[in-house]
């Protein structure tokens, strides 16, 4: 028996990064060095090293990323797709209009404040509100696990219903399918929403510039930290909701008082941190956050804590984060406060030139630190 | 957050930092090493060494629980959680740590049964509800961890619960220390002892540090203040020609440690001949196996494992940067091949390891951080 | 992994003297105070969770002592502030 | 112990159905009597009798049509929605528009003839050619099951691009989610879909008349037969592949060629007899089928009778069933055979007044025989 | 399709269907049951009535499989699927059949893992490649089907398969025939033979029907054509005053039968006392069970079944139907509370249910479809 | 389901004298012979398949005596018509 041997992948790796090294000039510090050869290789086109799907790639950080652009981007390409943002925009006539996709997966299905059916519909209702769309109609594609409880799809759907009232779209076509026991997991729902832009606004990271203010809508990680809590699993009990909500109404709110809106979001798998490094690295900018600004519930806190998980990588389902024009931070800020959904907005950072690519955080104890895209998977299965 | 958010006051924490600074003697360089990845942590999410003069430097230790998981105690965990009917449980830390042929997550998604738990109860609690599997729960981490490991097991034999195995990799911390103060190339001024294994063995053992190798320890708390006061403690005692053991966190380490949690230890496990640990190599006396009174509860004993050791690149360069004798920037693989998303060092594997704390939270100087930010 | 919060006993549970509910600014769970004695532990008292184990109990008075003296430091600093604002005026 | 005792579901159907009978008119023959009680718990509303989602909910047949009907339309009810129709019509600006979504769960992934990706890509395309609009843009969620090979992934969507390719659709917005092993079956794909309705065409149940000419594009059954033999449960071999194709070519094609096209449909689950009885039951006309001119292959036939399953039931992924002007059939007919997947075109059937809402064959043999809606569940996920 | 598509010729129909009417006595009715529910499919399926003078009437049999299961059969076999580790098999047909408190298919969604075979031989295949599941065939059918349960029982004994087990439904025709003709109410004028069961049992153990009953019979094939002529043929016997046991299907079922089958049911399994049939209620000998030499195949032994017999309705007029004194549509709840999707009586069940069969393909006088279909 | 099938052997599995191919119009699939014994059947036989077993094998002398026996009814048939036919033109 061989009592010792290498990790192949580990000598792969280091032969691959010495055959791919860019000579260094000499002329820079060692710091810049460092920095130099960790951009390229964060620039390389993202590779996917696994073999198998792990649950790293459903996560929303640095595998689901690869998996996207490495896989997806790859094989579908066509401009509209490789926006990758939250909604395809495209022309059909006169209209401008937005697509867009979500499947959910969440565990449990019920949960507080909602469940997985108004789940889906204010998902999707959210990627077109953020796209600028004023959002018309949803299809709904149920696939079901035989075994379900008939009572608990009606439940579902009623709150599909009543979400999608609320948010003013119609359900106007679907698709069920069963499963064999054990190959789902009671009830999967995938909802695409069609919108219509009407405003003249541009949205998007191109539009993005030094001086912008970021702000959230309301306290962060209400939603993954429930979901978390409700699987039992962690024995974890707090008195939390899930923040669940269509956002629509508000960004109309926020788009009426401030039309120098660069960018909306909304703050789901990934959490607050990664839509900050996707918008620091799409716009080549970097992003200053200031940690005591950033609006979080005490019981939110405490879970992290307990958890050892950073509370801006959790999912919310109902907060908005815009990058806004910095002279019009305070009335974006006043128009998301006067709305039920944004009554807890801050302006939690700003947008500079330097370091490009970067989110930084000044950290409540007036030190700093970098916030990177997410590597792993902190949560599961939150929407 | 109370005995938290006290502790991580702006200004207090400025006006220690002038404290810091006028301690220092002008033209001295010092290096203090924290031993405990979750001081690298807290240094690093919180931005410590802002308020550290450029004369002052933290060397990152050993202390990261799931870095030092030599690669092949990977392979024999996921062994083990492929044989038929095991669920394998284990900290939510360690489903990333890479193998030599992937890591826990990998495993999991090849087919293995392998459950994150928050506390080995939980696995306990898994095995009491799934009677026919075999459950294992992977045990890591140093004096902190290791009282639950044994209290679990003693729960475990208590109920009678026979479907609950321990495969033990529990480590302890001071022949780690003596590992690295025994190395001819180190260079420390000191050490920021770990706050949280001293709860369990107190300060008393840390003595021969001061006494035997002539380096001040200063046991110290989690919280960005605490780590701070703990570096001014240090400074003082050089200051004032001290070389001490002092406790800054008397409000969770009492100086003699948790007598019932170091019994509990050591009714069911006992310490190894020898141990690998990643990054530093064989190391005597260092960690904890399995009594065999507890033979039934240990999962080395129960199942066949490769026991194969899985060498370091030769590109690695983490006994380096975990003695304090290159930054963690300095190693050659820095930021290419070796990566969080693919950690071929063992610093490079949590966040709380020297180069993944870098990597994530540093990366730039401190300069250049403190200047970005200030918007 | 070493990571340790503090939390306040707020329950022990009936017939199971190792078994309490710590809360954490609202957050509750159930952990095993087996390792820190039946008689040392009390409703109201704060201990150190890790890994679902109160590890130690929080001595009040010595974060006391320990703020007070983090205080001393920052009053050292302030009053340096003081004496160089003074310095200053004169 | 009990040694005999009765089944409550069994006395509580005998109670309920005598609760709600109506009293018959005396002056009925006892077969009117009969028909007329028949008709009378069809027009029931449907009832979804079971407590739990079985297979039968996803076959396509009574047990589907009860789900959607009595418990999805019944909680989302929109007139867009309730014409239940292959996509949804509506107008955006000056534009109509069709939208529609069919989620993908077939096992096994890889077929003959094709895999789940070309299949979502087609089916969708499909679904959006059969209601008279061009296809543009497509979304695609994929659900992952942890552990799925990556290797896979890539070629399913490679599939999924060269079929969106070929239809001249893109793929333009997605999602991706994973799920623990054990909670899906590999790789579950949603697609929606948009499509423009450009023609001045107005198709549906509605202008469906005595006399029009039913027309199916090509032989039935392939895909359903085929997946059921890729499957290896049945140990049964055969030379078919899946007819999985793209036909909005082909509905042009015809679409051209026969203005008077009534209705279309592509003839997925539940087959051509679903499709036919959906025809009847929407237009209160009779559909009466030729068995003799019915295409299918022998190896469809051989594994039907094998297996003792009504190709009729069977599903397809590229074939169109079309209602057109009786006027115009040879028209229809000369131009779907000159297109090369219309090739197999045939005249199945003719529209008649009476019996309203029924579909009857006359048999190859020369008898006659009712086909009714599909009860159970004749295959396992064939989409 | 060789063998098939020779017998499914319309011209060739039309001609029998001059000869069937021209052998009609005029002013006469004719009642010929078929015994078999594969006949019942074929007529329907086929539109064979078409061809039949107002005159001549069918009668469908208790032949069909399916059916005749008791609803408490149906319970036992789901409290064996129920049982820890069961796997169940059953052919596809009997997934629908509802017990007292739902079908395989409920009990599938409710958790039984249930699954559809072609074969027993399929069945055994489950239980080798899952030796830690306990593998049980539903097996029902008549004589047609219970030699392949046998051989697949030898089978397993042969390899020395020890998870599977047969929990036998099987029954036999020939005493239900006898409790058809033994009914006071009864008018038939002849049988249609059940061409398949006679491959095994042959023509002559029909021939007490014509010797003490007066009946005659024929042994008929299954494709349209072999009924109409099997149809031809009775009405020949009676038109000639003959009363005999004729073989139409000869290019299938020799006149003795098949012995190796015989022998096969023989050896694994025996007759019970008596046997309930949904509709009919409890024949005696009209059933199969194991040999005692088989109990280790023998669900029925190896589980603990509740046994409890399940009454139908009363409303349900199945046995009226089966013996020919009601027409299908003549039941109260035929079409209400009994469909196909809810069938509250056995006719209803399966396709090859009487009243299922009349539901699906027929519903509308023959007259009225043939109008319908002159388009 | 006393459904049965005729089925063509195409093949019989070497060392398994009960196993054999059958193919029904480009349709396959494994079945037993083992009820009509090793020698009653080979390559070509047609067989009567249900649920996997050959239950019978089919005369080719008898089908085509009941074919011709279908064909002379048909023929009397055609006679009739003929008849009919030619009564008609007298
Ligand atoms: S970069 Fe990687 S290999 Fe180099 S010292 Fe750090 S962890 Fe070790
Ligand atoms: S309708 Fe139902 S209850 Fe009545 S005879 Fe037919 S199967 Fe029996
Ligand atoms: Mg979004
Ligand atoms: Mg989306
Ligand atoms: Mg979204
Ligand atoms: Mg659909
Ligand atoms: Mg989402
Ligand atoms: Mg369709
Ligand atoms: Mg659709
Ligand atoms: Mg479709
Ligand atoms: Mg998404
Ligand atoms: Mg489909």
């Amino acid at each position: 028996m061989t009592t010792e041997r290498t990790a192949g992948w580990a000598e792969r790796a280091v032969a691959e990064a010495e055959a791919t090294a860019e000579r260094e000039s000499g002329r820079l510090s060692p710091e810049q060095q460092v920095l130099q050869r960790i951009e390229r290789a964060r620039r390389r086109s993202p590779k996917i090293r696994e073999s198998r799907i792990t649950l790293a790639h459903g996560a929303g950080g640095k595998a689901t990323h690869s998996l996207i652009e490495g896989l997806f981007v790859e094989a579908f390409r066509n401009p509209t797709l490789e926006e990758l943002d939250d909604g395809a925009v495209f022309s059909v006539g006169s209209s401008r209009l937005a697509f867009t996709t979500d499947s959910y997966v969440v565990s449990p299905l019920f949960f507080p404040g909602g469940d997985i059916g108004d789940l889906a519909v204010n998902g999707t209702v959210n990627d077109l509100a953020v796209s600028g769309a004023r959002p018309l109609y949803l299809s709904a594609g149920f696939i079901l696990e035989e075994g379900f409880p008939i009572a608990d799809l009606r439940r579902i759907a009623t709150s599909m219903a009543a979400a999608a009232q609320r948010a003013g779209v119609q359900v106007v076509t679907g698709d069920t399918k069963v499963v064999q026991r054990g190959k789902a997991d009671g009830c999967y729902i995938n909802t695409a929403g069609v919108g219509v832009l009407e405003r003249p606004v541009s949205l998007g990271t191109a539009h993005i510039r030094p001086g912008d203010a970021v702000i959230v809508s309301g306290p962060i990680g209400d939603h993954g930290v429930t979901i978390m809590l409700a699987r039992g699993e962690l024995d974890i009990a707090a008195d939390l909701a899930s923040d669940t909500a269509a956002l629509h109404g508000l960004v109309d709110t926020l788009l009426d008082a401030a039309p120098g809106v660069r960018l909306l979001r909304d703050a789901t798998r990934g959490g607050v941190a990664t839509i900050l490094n996707e918008v620091a690295q799409a716009a080549q900018l970097a992003v200053i956050v200031d940690e005591s600004s950033v609006p979080m519930r005490p019981a939110v806190t405490g879970a992290c804590e307990l958890l050892g998980i950073d509370p801006l990588y959790v999912a919310c389902e109902g907060r908005l984060v815009t990058v806004v024009d910095g002279a019009q931070a305070e009335a974006a800020l006043a128009a998301l406060r006067g709305h039920p959904l944004g009554d807890g907005a801050a302006l939690i950072g700003r947008i500079t030139a330097d370091p490009p690519g970067m989110v930084l955080l000044r950290t409540a104890f007036g030190g700093t630190r970098v916030v990177d895209m997410l590597v792993g998977d902190p949560l599961p299965r939150i929407c | 957050m109370r005995f938290v958010d006290e502790y991580r006051d702006a200004d207090k924490a400025q006006a220690l930092a002038t404290q810091i600074a006028a301690l220092c003697e002008p033209g001295r360089q010092y290096k203090f090493m924290e031993v405990c990845g979750g001081h690298t942590h807290t240094i690093y999410k919180h931005g410590i060494e802002d308020y550290l003069p450029e004369s002052v430097s933290l060397v990152h230790g050993p202390g990261c629980p799931v870095c030092v998981i030599p690669m092949g105690r990977v392979d024999d965990a996921i062994a083990i959680a492929n044989e038929p009917g095991v669920i394998m449980t284990a900290f939510g830390d360690m489903m990333r740590v890479p193998g030599g042929n992937g890591s826990f997550l990998d495993a999991k998604a090849a087919g293995a049964d392998i459950r994150m738990v928050y506390s080995p109860l939980d696995a306990l609690k898994i095995a009491r509800t799934n009677p026919d599997r075999r459950v294992v729960f992977m045990a890591i981490g140093f004096e902190t961890t290791s009282p639950s490991t044994a209290m679990t097991v003693l729960r475990a034999a208590a109920e009678g619960i026979d479907n609950f195995s321990v495969f033990c990799n529990h480590v302890t911390i001071l022949p780690a220390i003596k590992a690295i103060l025994d190395s001819p190339d180190l260079r420390l001024d000191g050490f920021l002892g770990p706050g949280h294994v001293s709860t369990v063995i107190g300060c008393r053992p840390y003595e021969f540090i001061a006494r035997d190798y002539g380096k001040p320890l200063v046991c110290a708390g989690f919280e960005p203040l605490d780590l701070l006061q703990s570096v001014y403690l240090l400074l003082q005692q050089l200051a004032e020609g001290r070389c001490e053991v002092e406790n800054q966190y008397t409000r969770v380490v009492p100086w003699d440690g948790n007598l019932r949690a170091l019994e509990a230890i050591g009714q069911v496990m006992e310490l190894r001949p020898y141990f690998e640990w990643r990054g530093l190599g064989f190391i005597s006396h260092s960690a904890l196996r399995m009594r065999e009174e507890y033979a039934a509860y240990d999962a080395e004993r129960l199942f066949d494992v490769p026991g194969v050791r899985v060498a370091d690149p030769k590109a690695c360069q983490c006994g380096e940067v975990l003695k304090g004798v290159l930054k963690p920037w300095e190693c050659k693989v820095f930021g290419t091949a070796c990566t969080p998303e693919t950690p071929i060092g063992t610093c490079m594997v949590s966040s709380e390891g020297a180069c993944a704390a870098y990597y994530n939270f540093g990366r730039f100087t401190r300069q250049r951080l403190v200047e970005a930010t200030r918007v | 992994m070493c990571l340790g919060i503090p939390g306040e006993i707020v329950e022990i549970k009936a017939g199971r003297d190792d078994l309490a509910i710590v809360d954490v600014v609202g957050v509750r769970r159930a952990i095993n105070i087996g390792l820190l004695g039946p008689d040392q532990i009390g409703i109201g008292d704060w201990v150190l969770v890790h890994v679902g184990f109160a590890m130690s109990k929080i001595d009040e008075a010595e974060a006391a002592a320990t703020l007070e003296m983090l205080n001393g430091l920052g009053q050292a600093y302030t009053d340096e502030l003081q004496a160089l604002a003074e310095s200053d005026i004169s």
